[in-house]
């Protein structure tokens, strides 16, 4: 199996749905000849043309909505935001326009919006945020985050294939620095499952996105006092793996939920009140979340560590947790 | 393309038909049979009418709340839209969305949402599916003076001016948004020269003229095929009613109010129609006579329809 | 004390505060003359003028960025969204421009956002939508939802104080048909004090906005079971009194957490979540939320009844619940 | 008013100071002692610098990240800007925010955002501040070519016009948004036609001579201090370098770099001061060396300044 970083891997799916079917194009700011700020979509144009691998205005709000109606006559338009910050420039257009077309009118929206998010990278309040909690609450929309590079693959074909909209969350940290092997040609990871990152027997870690690598370093540290972790890797959030996750919580009895998004209103009370609400018979203690904390994303390196969850919190949750 | 007889008949029914939904609406509203709101066009019928009239099989619609006319022309049945003021299952939306918030890719309507000026950069983006399926044909949506004003309005002639592609804009200049007179909204004489900002071919039209909006919107729409380029027309109308029924326009000034109620679209083209001879008093009797006997059986049969199943509630949030 | 409804409460709020500061004023569509669409607004342009109660063009980050730009030069606006749902229009302003500014650059921004929210009067998807949850997850903004007459004026009071960013939500259900003793003049209710709206002994119902009186009907009918609920009414999210409802919960030992906004992601989970994690070891049972469902807000009356929480949704989760 | 022998001198001082500041950062940059990215405003140092140049006492500029000189115009301290692109701890955010995201009221600086135009709306409303203060001052932003395609523009424009507030707009058009040339953004020959189309007064100038841009700020601002209403400027300009230094603009053809080469602002201000004996050659050797002097101490500073305390990002969140 080729080995791809995370970033290729996005590519690799976005190019095999594009020669697949002539209804997807690639639209948004320098996404063309420049190849996106990140390259993502770097030498589309060369194979597709610009007809397909199209340059936008700097004008969210108008090439979302455009998507949208290319969307509705057929078209599966894969926008890219150059940040995902910017995505709040589109907000209405997402919230109001695409996620409730299907129920109102009974008209489907086949969209993709992925963009750079999150953080660690000093990119300060504009360029780190992890917005997907703002998304998860919008009925219509799906909402999708890839740890590895074969998910990152796997899920951007499902997402284009999906007959609704989606939000594709990519994590810039991950783009060169993760690297796995995929697969290469069709290759679909379903919406709705969630991975298990490591099988483990104290304590269950619902996570998603940069934050399963963090839980990974946490595991690894606490394998020698013999604390071991369980991580569910959720892959998307709308909809998520309900049952892999109780499935764990039901075994472990104790669970972390944690993710990078600030804390309150994260997606993360959503798991936690969901697990409570199915599990609470099997846990010998509360579920414990860990997220950034309530500020906007800071910039300064020691800030923005102080600001982001670090494996060494998992570790200390993990053994007030395992002490309960 | 000059206007035949046979199509000034129909522009005069269709006008008519419109304002006959409407007054029976506000009939139903009265009688608390409308759910919701109702939005009245009177007054701006030959600008709704009008432009949807120069529209083609193929081309896309976005109506906004006030469009009822084009819809008609686009063909939305009257029962359609009475299922759909009184919430019925039977509706275009099954009862999900209100008012003209309805559309069918398949007869090629669009449907709006509230947020006023996002259908814009939306039907720029059909007019971008219709450019890259290379079908000669158009999309068209409508704004509001006040609606002109949102950034969404701007995003959407920019995206349509870059892509080239065929938007055609009716821009409804009625004087009012809700209670705001233009004059509060902007300080130009019109909102004309807001297409040359993007550089888009525009023209400005008597909306209460409505030979005027069906040539001057055929001849954007031609210019939209042949070019794929995006088309803009203000049509000068008068909104004649409040915001919505539940708003008397109190703060209209009379004269205002008394120097458009003499250029009613449909009182002044059946004057001249007449007076053409297009038209005999017996026609345009007998055109009334059918659309209100057509309606009593509509308005029969949607108070008569059932509302949707609360089972239903959660269907259809996913495709 | 005057008796006034929730409607003349708020205006009252806002005038008595437009007579103690010249800084304060009104901006929004059709504020002016009109009086805004419910007519929240009415007359005070009679006593303040076209200066301090402003009709703006249609154009919703136009004016909230303005309202911003004043508020910086130490001006107080008080913004009204025509109907809340609105707001999407202007998130990228709320949430990065006004939510922000104290933490990036120190600067405060003394402002109100104000507009009817929530559903119940078949206003469909766009006249219908309870938007708490995507600010509460916003840093730097402050959010506050009363449910009577007396916290309407007296929130609307304290947020026009407050030197940040405040959302308030006002439900529209409530403008005419909630009616209550208001103290005339001063009256300022802190941001962060939730109220006790009724005293009870078997569960607590956590709740805000006007599902605190769904939960009253609920009480109600419950009384005659022998179920007592205690329900607490929270009157801001942000911040919330956490300390009001740990000591209710750890008497009570059962909790339901209530809101009219959708389910996934709504701030019930956050509030559930964080029960769950200071007050596991006295809880008699899961904590359980009611919410709206996973759709947009349907127009016709029976599929919005279906959709929006019922008293009689309450009273079969505390069957459930006492029984648990 | 014309401009003084003496401001003249100063104007390229300043222009030389903001160029030779970039400069260091970009030799900082190199050795990864700046945090985060870097903007260079190579070539417009004349619009950034004359924009600035036209304000007074009590009037309000939002910079935008190329603007530098606007900033060190207004005040801002060259070891202000080295610790916030260093991310340190006494720098203007506290190490919270990057590059020139700072802003301080009591000088008259609102701090821009991320999201392009978003600071026209905001800067609308610092001129109805002005306004309703009865303060006879401006309030005075950038957009670039790309960031005029925002609904915040428009919005921004619209409020503006509508209020009638001393907002002075200084569009630069520079070519480019990141790698889309201007041909893609717009069909339109420039961009000093929107500001037609919201009725907003407007000039054009070339932005790499900074006596004009001077003068005409200085007539905008006029023109806005005295009527109340906005002022449109567009600034022909172009920018030399990629937009940020991690991009090096291959996608800008070598012709229109060139072709843009000889207009340098600095360099040709330079030798019409040299030959009309403004200045002279000892003169401007001094200019520089005293700047750069300067400079090695505030680097030495910052560079042995600290970061922040961990411990403090909590704070400040709430008012
Ligand atoms: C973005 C947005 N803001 C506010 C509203 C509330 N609203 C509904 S109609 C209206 C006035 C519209 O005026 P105009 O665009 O001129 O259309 P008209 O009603 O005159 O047909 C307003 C403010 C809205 N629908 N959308
Ligand atoms: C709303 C928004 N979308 C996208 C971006 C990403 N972005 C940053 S700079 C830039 C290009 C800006 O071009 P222009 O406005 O011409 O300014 P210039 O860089 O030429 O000074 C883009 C797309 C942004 N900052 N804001
Ligand atoms: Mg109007
Ligand atoms: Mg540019």
């Amino acid at each position: 199996m080729p080995v791809m970083t995370y970033l290729e891997a996005i590519k690799d799916g976005i190019r095999h749905e594009m020669r697949r079917d002539p209804n997807v194009f690639v639209i948004g700011e320098d996404v063309g000849g420049y190849g996106g700020a990140f390259k993502v979509t770097q030498g589309l144009i060369d194979e597709f043309g610009e007809d397909r691998v199209m340059d936008t205005p700097l004008a969210e709000t108008g090439f979302v909505g455009a998507a949208i109606g290319a969307a509705y006559m057929g078209f599966r338009p894969v926008v890219e935001m150059q940040f995902i910050d910017f995505i709040a420039c589109a907000f209405n257009q997402i919230t109001n326009m695409a996620a409730k077309s299907h129920y109102r009118w009974g008209q489907q929206c086949p969209l993709v919006i992925r963009g750079p998010s999150g953080g660690g990278v000093s990119g300060g309040p504009y360029h780190s945020q992890s917005p997907e909690s703002y998304f998860v609450h919008t009925a219509g929309l799906k909402v999708v985050m890839p740890a590895t590079a074969a998910d990152a693959k796997g899920l951007i074909i499902a997402s284009i294939r999906d007959n609704n909209p989606v939000i594709y969350l990519e994590h810039k940290f991950l783009y060169r620095r993760v690297k796995d092997d995929v697969p290469g040609g069709e290759f679909v990871v379903p919406l709705g499952k969630a991975r298990l990152a490591r099988e483990g027997r104290h304590i269950s870690v619902i996570t998603w996105g940069a934050m399963v690598h963090t839980a990974l370093d946490a595991a690894g540290q606490l394998e020698k006092d013999g604390v071991s972790l369980e991580i569910i890797d959720l892959r998307s959030l709308v909809p998520w793996d309900k049952e892999m996750v109780l499935a764990s919580v039901k075994k472990t009895g104790k669970v972390i939920v944690l993710h990078e998004a600030p804390h309150t209103g994260g997606f993360g009370g959503e798991v936690s009140s969901y697990i409570t609400e199915h599990a609470f018979s099997w846990l010998d203690g509360p579920v414990r979340r860990i997220s950034a904390l309530d500020t906007p994303a800071p910039y300064s390196p020691p800030l923005e560590q102080a600001y982001l969850p670090q494996a060494h919190d998992i570790v200390r949750v993990s053994r007030e947790l395992a002490a309960f | 393309m000059a206007i035949s007889k046979q199509e000034k008949k129909e522009l005069y029914r269709l006008m008519a038909l419109n304002r006959a939904i409407e007054e029976r609406l506000t009939i139903l509203y009265r009688q608390g049979k409308v759910v919701g709101g109702l939005y009245r066009s009177l007054g701006q019928e030959a600008t709704s009418v009008g432009a949807a009239y120069a529209l083609r099989d193929g081309d896309y619609i976005g109506a906004m709340i006030r469009n009822l006319g084009s819809l008609i022309v686009r063909g939305v049945k009257p029962r359609e839209v009475m299922l759909q003021y009184m919430a019925r299952k039977e509706g275009p939306t099954g009862g999900r969305d209100c008012n003209l918030h309805m559309g069918d890719m398949s007869r090629g309507i669009v449907a709006c949402i509230s947020m006023l000026g996002d259908l814009i950069p939306v039907m720029a983006g059909v007019g971008l599916a219709l450019k890259k399926r290379n079908q000669r044909n158009v999309a068209m949506t409508f704004i509001g003076d006040g609606g002109a004003s949102t950034g969404a309005f701007h995003e959407g002639l920019i995206m349509a001016a870059a892509m080239e592609v065929p938007l055609v804009l009716i821009v409804e200049n009625n004087g009012y948004a809700y209670s705001t007179p233009t004059s509060k909204q902007f300080k130009t004489k019109d909102l004309l020269v807001r297409a040359q900002a993007y550089g888009i071919e525009a023209a400005q039209v008597d909306g209460n003229d409505i030979e005027a909006v069906v040539e001057t919107a055929r001849a954007g729409c031609e210019y939209a095929r042949k070019t794929w380029k995006p088309y803009y027309i203000e049509a000068m109308t008068f909104r004649m009613k409040g915001h919505a029924e539940h708003d008397d326009a109190s703060y209209v000034p009379k004269s205002l109010m008394d120097k458009w109620r003499v250029k009613d679209p449909i009182i002044n083209y059946e004057k001249k129609l007449l007076k053409a001879k297009v038209l005999t008093q017996a026609e345009v009797d007998a055109i009334h006579k059918e659309i209100q006997s057509a309606l009593d059986l509509e308005v029969d049969a949607a108070l008569n329809s059932s509302f949707p199943d609360p089972a239903a509630v959660g269907d259809r949030v996913y495709a």
